[in-house]
């Protein structure tokens, strides 16, 4: 609305951002997880009779991590970054200017993360066995900071808790309800990640069965606390969740498509599938370390993969239809911009920018409404496709579907005129071919009038009839 | 009581110890039952472990893809009405708790299972493990691919939407056109002149009855010619001296090995099934018009292309050109003889490549739009 | 000792292990778990009859077997021509009972209800569910007693 | 209500009907501290870029012009470049966080605008960053095409400076917004007709030479202190020559600058603080020559250390001079002075106190392992030149 919208074909530039993220959330929580697997395999090699052995195995670890997280991991990072003022500047600039701060002291981070990684990395031949250690471990801590500011932001827009707009506190939003399960959540599944990776590197031992075994039940050791705590937390997290929120992941809304199993239930049970994949996995790879190939280690690797997708997709639908609960909507409309009703009676374009003033009622008309208020979510026929949820829809029954959107839990509220709901209603079913004009569409309404109450329950029983 | 079998001394070494609930147990029963050969000769079975070892892996994947496939069908099974088809699978996908997931799954787990099945018969043929003595094993892999066709080609009809009629429906008119016995197979599988509620009938028996019976008899067969027979060594690895050749144990080090990757595929059939579940068009309607786009699956795109380009009159060419993948499937092990320095057996690769070649680029024309 | 570790880190996992197993498979237990049947009254607390015609009940001692909302039901006009209905199902075996003029009698092991449904003889060990039963546009309509009366149309 | 008046656009002078409003939080702290933190990191990472792309250009350099002592010199980039790269990164960081604070509703509104473009900053990246990585490791191994995967990387790093800046030649230029974003909604505009994209493009890519030769010039310093004579002075006075590039393309860059905004610069240069950046720049620039210059044949790090401070000013210069520019095109749409400040004073204090203990411990660390990496780059130079 305010800031041009960046219209990408089929694919949508949410999914943009998602797909970035992915990548790099796995990454950045081996890059932490990793950390700490350097620091205690240092300590524990020095306590072992193999010791050299075992470091000159961990110094291979150690290539392998530097440059897949700091090439790939440092770079998505900045990546998400970059998507995000693409895809939503109007809730990156709010997280900015809230946390910009937090995130120069994060910047801190990397900054300390890099120069103790290289350091640590460079040095290996040279340096003293303690300041190798020392060098490990205070990587682990500091790299363990950034994810603690990071996710205070990350759960902040899930979970503002008791942050407001009108005088926001920094504090409050950073420690919101969701900070403690999330962070704690996270710390263990990076252990996780950091241990699936020993167990891919020590696949590559070759002819020596048995410090590949010793290597494997090491890292496999890793997956246990996860896989104890993560439910747990798991718990506590859900107990902060909006309850539109949970409403949704139990049964959906109501007779959305996939009945019962709204996406976001899907991939909520892919997140939890995955879980129990992976410690099954491991069971197996310690059960016959020796035999381990890397092909199955890897896929061990990618079961998380999955698993971080999941997890990752859920929390993101879990906002909807916020992209900052409560606050901001998905599609750059305040929330307390709704509450005034003068605002959301006037035109949209006149609360919008960027649009070429089309001629009302005009065919573009509908498109850049659509383009302004609807495209943050919806594709015309791509992703999340809106041509697809609308097929069975009459030009009439758009019009009156948007005034109770909102009902459905996961759609905002319409924000404009009588006459841009027709434009935008005439132009969804232009989509698949439906020649009703903007200003048929209103005829029609004059005829019945939209607030009489038989339409009224015809719409609102209809609201299950959109895909969310 | 008295044991009706003497346990075998070298078995003694190999059990576990007699006080454990184990070895208890095992000595129990092979009082009973005197299976310890089985079990020795089982024992001893190794992959070799050499730079194509994760090939050998398809065989495996392809079977828990099998196992996917039953447990998912039979749960389909318990809502799934073959009287009222469209609605039932209307009732599993939007009333039935997870009904979607498991619908989703049952139908990525297919398809993906078909895709294995062709990397797993193409690394066999390039590794030239189905030369003598491994041609029976080669063929009974065969007939399975084909039924496993046959399963995707029944299983589609079964919702009864739009697509699906329509495809079964042009699928069966590429039936017709087989020479002389064509119609006669179309009308016995149709149960009519044309794909009606009857043909579900038919299609839904040899989907849940027949074919599974089948499939799991021949698998069956194909395992135990492999378990007897054992892995085929590519002929780089066979070249090697004995003390550079590294075997896996196929009881349990493969198998343990080789279990993670199983577990991957699980996690990736919810993903997928998450991402893109499998959506219910409308009821079909055998008046209405076509619905744009009618394609059969894309493992059918090949065949469906080249017989495309052959219309009318020399449509005869393209089944003959088409039946050469099957025959040719059929003759290779007889033709191709394990003399590693053999012109045929670079001819066959080379061909092999070709048809691979043509296999790939075929589905893709006849995916593009 | 090493073994022991080695030991019990297996078993933790296993552990572990097993409660994520009852995660993962809950889906399936949820599609197999039987869903809550509806009840068969509608919003205003009314079930129509199936199967049953005024005709049927037109004078005394009519009665016939119908259903509503899928279970099975009796309704009859008693001697005093009042219109009675009871939910059919036996409460000693649960087969459907059947309207006899003076009784109500069950053919699987002969248990008897008087004409006001308490059990009086046979393996019945409670009386059957009676239900209000009322006309409406020329149809049966039954309802749960011991609620509010539902209106006449 | 607080809100609404900050969603009035910015006190603007020239009511566009695109510029977007203010952000309803406003500034964290006044805006001139925010504007000094960007300037030193954002200075420190066109070094780091110049030194990257510099060193790419002469690693190729070297591959080309077989000579005795190129060999160290490839090494000496071969194994440098892919930190550089992160340190591009990690030091590009802040300046693009604050220039999204001061500068958000135009910086977000050019970026969507060049969207499609604006993203392919990251895998692009990736690919030459993963390029550079993979020549430092497999080098050794399988020499060959290895200058392939090198000159694969060059072009990239090109074309990345060249999207940035026209995004930010873009954020200064609402007046061109709407017509382009009516034609691209997808964001498919790269360049937009601003003469002065060319001649800043050049001053980007001269400073490479600069500081890339600096880099060369350190290193003779070392070689020389290790008693590596010969290679040593040959190092310094390859760079020296290196260095020299700049200046001729900076001259260029300048002219053609003038020539694309006569009124402008004129009008900029009536103002005293431009005139005291470019007196200062232009000393600076000829100070960074003459260290360089004497410390050819010196072990001395003394005049290394001036010259990199003097290259370090001269950039500095042009950053707060690229900004003042940015201000003074947008006076018509937006003044600074009149956003409101929302003091975060509790998490500034947090930061910088971070900051200030993180730069501690890092420069201490760094001080333990620097000899034992000296030690170990000079065994190896030892292996490789006797003598």
């Amino acid at each position: 609305m305010n800031y041009p919208f960046w219209d990408i074909p089929f694919l949508g530039n949410g999914l943009v951002v998602a797909i970035i993220a992915i990548i790099h959330i796995l990454i950045s929580h081996l890059a932490i997880g990793g950390g700490a697997f350097l620091f205690v395999t240092e300590l524990w090699s020095d306590r072992q009779p193999m010791g050299q052995k075992i470091r000159d195995w961990l110094h291979r670890y150690a290539t392998y991590f530097l440059v897949y997280t700091t090439v790939f991991g440092a770079m998505t990072g900045v990546g998400i970054w970059f998507a995000i003022q693409l895809a939503n500047p109007e809730a990156t600039s709010l997280l900015i200017h809230q946390f910009v701060f937090a995130w120069a002291t994060e910047w801190v981070m990397f900054l300390g993360e890099l120069t103790t990684l290289y350091l640590y990395f460079y040095g290996w031949q040279k340096n003293s066995r303690s300041l190798q250690v020392f060098l490990a471990g205070a990587y682990f801590v500091i790299a363990w900071f950034s994810l603690f500011i990071i996710n205070g932001i990350l759960s902040f827009m899930l979970t503002p808790g008791a942050w407001q707009l009108a005088q926001p506190n920094i504090f409050h939003g950073f420690f919101n309800p969701g900070f403690v399960p999330s962070l704690i959540l996270r710390t263990f599944v990076m252990f996780l990640i950091g241990g699936l990776f020993g167990i891919i590197v020590a696949t590559k031992i070759r002819n020596d069965d048995e410090f590949k075994a010793k290597i494997i039940n090491f890292s496999a050791k890793w997956v246990i606390p996860a896989a104890i705590i993560v439910p747990v937390m798991m718990l506590w997290y859900w107990s902060t969740l909006p309850a539109n929120t949970v409403a949704l992941i139990k049964g959906g809304a109501v007779g959305v498509a996939g009945g019962k199993l709204e996406i976001i239930t899907r991939y909520f049970w892919l997140a939890v599938v995955s879980g129990f994949l992976i410690v099954f996995g491991t069971l197996f790879i310690s059960f016959r370390p020796q035999a381990a190939s890397t092909a199955g280690a890897i896929a061990l690797f990618l079961i998380a993969q999955l698993g971080v997708m999941g997890a990752e997709f859920f929390r993101e639908m879990a906002r909807k239809p916020y992209v900052i609960y409560n606050v901001l909507y998905s599609n750059s409309l305040w929330k307390y911009h709704t509450d005034d009703q003068n605002y959301m009676q006037t035109a949209f374009l006149d609360n919008a920018r960027w649009d070429p003033r089309p001629e009302p009622l005009s065919p573009q008309h509908g498109e850049w409404i659509f383009r302004l208020q609807c495209a943050s979510c919806h594709t015309r026929n791509g992703y999340r496709s809106i041509a697809e949820r609308t097929k069975d829809w009459t030009a009439e029954f758009g019009y009156r579907w948007f005034l109770d959107m909102d009902k459905t839990g996961i759609m905002p509220p319409f924000q404009g005129t009588n006459e841009d709901r027709a434009a935008l209603s005439a132009y969804l079913v232009s989509l698949h071919g439906d020649t009703t004009t903007a200003q048929q569409i209103l005829d029609q309404v004059e005829q019945a009038p939209a607030d009489s109450i038989a339409n009224q329950a015809a719409a609102n029983d209809m609201i299950g009839k959109v895909k969310p | 009581m008295t044991p009706d079998y003497e346990i075998p001394p070298e078995a003694e070494t190999q059990l576990p110890p007699p006080n454990k609930l184990t070895g208890r147990l095992s000595r129990y029963l092979l009082n009973r039952y005197p299976v310890w050969p089985i079990i020795d000769h089982l024992s001893k079975k190794v992959v070799p472990r050499h730079r194509d070892t994760v090939w050998y892996n398809m065989g495996g994947i392809a079977l828990f893809f099998l196992v996917v496939q039953i447990i998912t069908g039979a749960l389909l099974m318990v809502y799934y009405r073959p009287s009222q088809p469209w609605a039932s699978v209307q009732r599993i996908v939007m009333e039935v708790p997870y009904g979607n997931l498991i619908r989703s799954i049952h139908n990525w787990s297919a398809n993906l299972m078909i895709l294995t099945l062709f990397l797993h018969m193409f690394s066999t043929f390039f590794m030239k493990a189905y030369r003598p003595p491994r041609e029976l094993t080669w063929l009974s892999g065969a007939v399975l691919m084909a039924i496993t066709l046959l399963f995707g080609f029944s299983g589609y009809l079964l919702p009864w939407d739009d697509l699906s009629f329509f495809a079964t429906r042009v699928g069966m008119s590429e039936i017709e056109r087989a020479p002389l016995i064509g119609h006669w197979i179309a009308g016995l599988a149709r149960g009519g002149a044309d794909v009606t509620v009857d043909t579900i009938g038919r299609f839904y028996l040899l989907h849940v009855m027949v074919m599974p019976i089948v499939v799991l008899t021949i698998v069956g067969i194909h395992l135990f010619f492999v378990q007897v027979q054992g892995v085929s060594e590519p002929d780089h690895f066979a070249a090697l001296p004995p003390e550079k050749k590294r075997y896996h144990k196929f009881f349990t080090e493969f198998l343990f090995s080789e279990a993670p990757i199983w577990l991957f595929l699980s996690a990736l059939l919810v993903a997928l099934a998450a991402a893109w579940p499998r959506t219910l068009l409308p009821e079909a309607d055998p008046f209405a018009a076509a619905p744009l786009g009618i394609k059969p699956e894309w493992y059918f795109l090949s065949q469906f292309q080249l017989l495309k380009m052959f219309p009318g009159k020399v449509e005869m060419v393209g089944l003959l050109l088409w039946s050469l993948i099957p025959l040719g499937i059929l003759v290779v092990a007889f033709v191709d003889r394990s003399i590693p320095t053999d012109n045929r057996g670079r001819w066959t690769t080379r061909i092999g490549i070709v048809a691979l070649a043509g296999l790939i680029v075929y589905t893709i024309w006849g995916w593009l739009p | 000792m090493k073994k022991n570790t080695r030991r019990s880190f297996l078993g933790l996992l296993s552990a572990a292990g097993v409660g994520w197993l009852a995660a993962g498979l809950y889906p399936v237990f949820r599609y197999l778990s039987p869903q809550q049947a509806p009840d068969p009254f509608g919003k205003d607390g009314l079930a129509a009859v199936e199967k049953i015609t005024l005709a049927d009940v037109a004078k005394p001692n009519m009665g016939k077997n119908g259903g509503y909302g899928g279970r099975g039901l009796i309704v009859f006009r008693n001697a005093q021509g009042e219109l009675k209905a009871f939910d059919s199902k036996c409460t000693h075996a649960g087969c459907n009972v059947e309207f006899e003029a003076t009784k109500i009698y069950c053919h699987c092991h002969g248990g008897t209800y008087n004409l006001d449904g308490k059990n009086i003889a046979g393996p019945p060990p409670r009386p059957l569910t009676e239900l209000g039963v009322l006309e409406k546009d020329d149809a049966l309509f039954v309802y749960r007693l011991g609620g509010a009366r539902p209106a006449q149309a | 209500m607080i809100l609404e008046l900050l969603h009035q656009p910015a006190i603007l002078i020239a009511m566009l009907p695109v510029m977007p409003p203010l952000d309803p939080l406003g500034y964290p702290v006044p805006p001139w501290i925010l504007q000094a933190i960007s300037y030193l990191t954002l200075s420190l990472h066109l070094l780091a870029m110049n030194f990257t792309v510099g060193g790419i250009m002469l690693l190729l350099w070297t591959y080309f012009r077989k000579k005795p002592g190129h060999e160290g010199i490839a090494y000496f980039f071969g194994s440098s470049l892919p930190l550089g790269v992160s340190y591009i990164i990690t030091l590009g960081i802040p300046p693009l966080l604050i220039l999204q604070v001061l500068y958000g509703q135009m910086f977000y509104s050019s970026s969507v605008l060049m969207g499609s473009f604006w993203i392919q900053v990251i895998p692009l990246l990736i690919i030459a960053y993963s390029l550079l990585y993979y020549h430092k490791f497999s080098r050794a191994k399988r020499p060959g095409l290895q200058w392939a995967v090198v000159a694969l990387a060059l072009p990239i790093f090109f074309y990345i400076e060249f999207i940035f800046v026209n995004n930010l030649t873009l954020v200064m230029t609402p007046e061109h917004w709407l017509d382009i974003y009516a034609a691209h909604p997808g964001g498919g505009v790269l360049t937009h007709g601003e003469p002065t994209v060319h001649p800043r493009y050049l001053l980007f890519i001269g400073g490479a030479f600069a500081a890339a030769g600096l880099a060369v010039i350190w290193r003779g310093a070392f070689l020389i202190k290790w008693g590596f004579q010969t290679i040593g002075r040959k190092s310094q006075a390859f760079g020296f020559r290196v260095m020299l590039i700049t200046p001729v393309l900076w001259i260029a860059a300048a002219i053609g600058l003038y020539f694309a905004r006569p009124a402008n610069i004129a009008e900029m240069l009536q103002a005293r603080a431009v005139v005291v950046l470019l007196v200062i720049a232009i000393i600076g620039g000829i100070a960074a020559a003459v260290f360089a210059f004497l410390s050819i044949g010196k072990q001395k790090m003394i005049f290394p250390l001036l010259a990199s401070l003097s290259l370090f000013a001269v950039v500095a210069c042009m950053v707060i001079f690229r900004d003042l520019v940015r201000l003074h095109q947008l006076k018509p749409y937006f003044d600074m002075s009149a956003v409101p400040v929302q003091p975060q004073w509790g998490m500034f204090a947090i930061f910088m106190s971070a900051l200030v203990t993180g730069v501690v411990l890092l420069v201490m660390l760094s001080i333990r392992v620097f000899p034992n990496l000296a030690s170990q780059a000079r065994e190896r130079l030892a292996k490789m030149i006797p003598g």
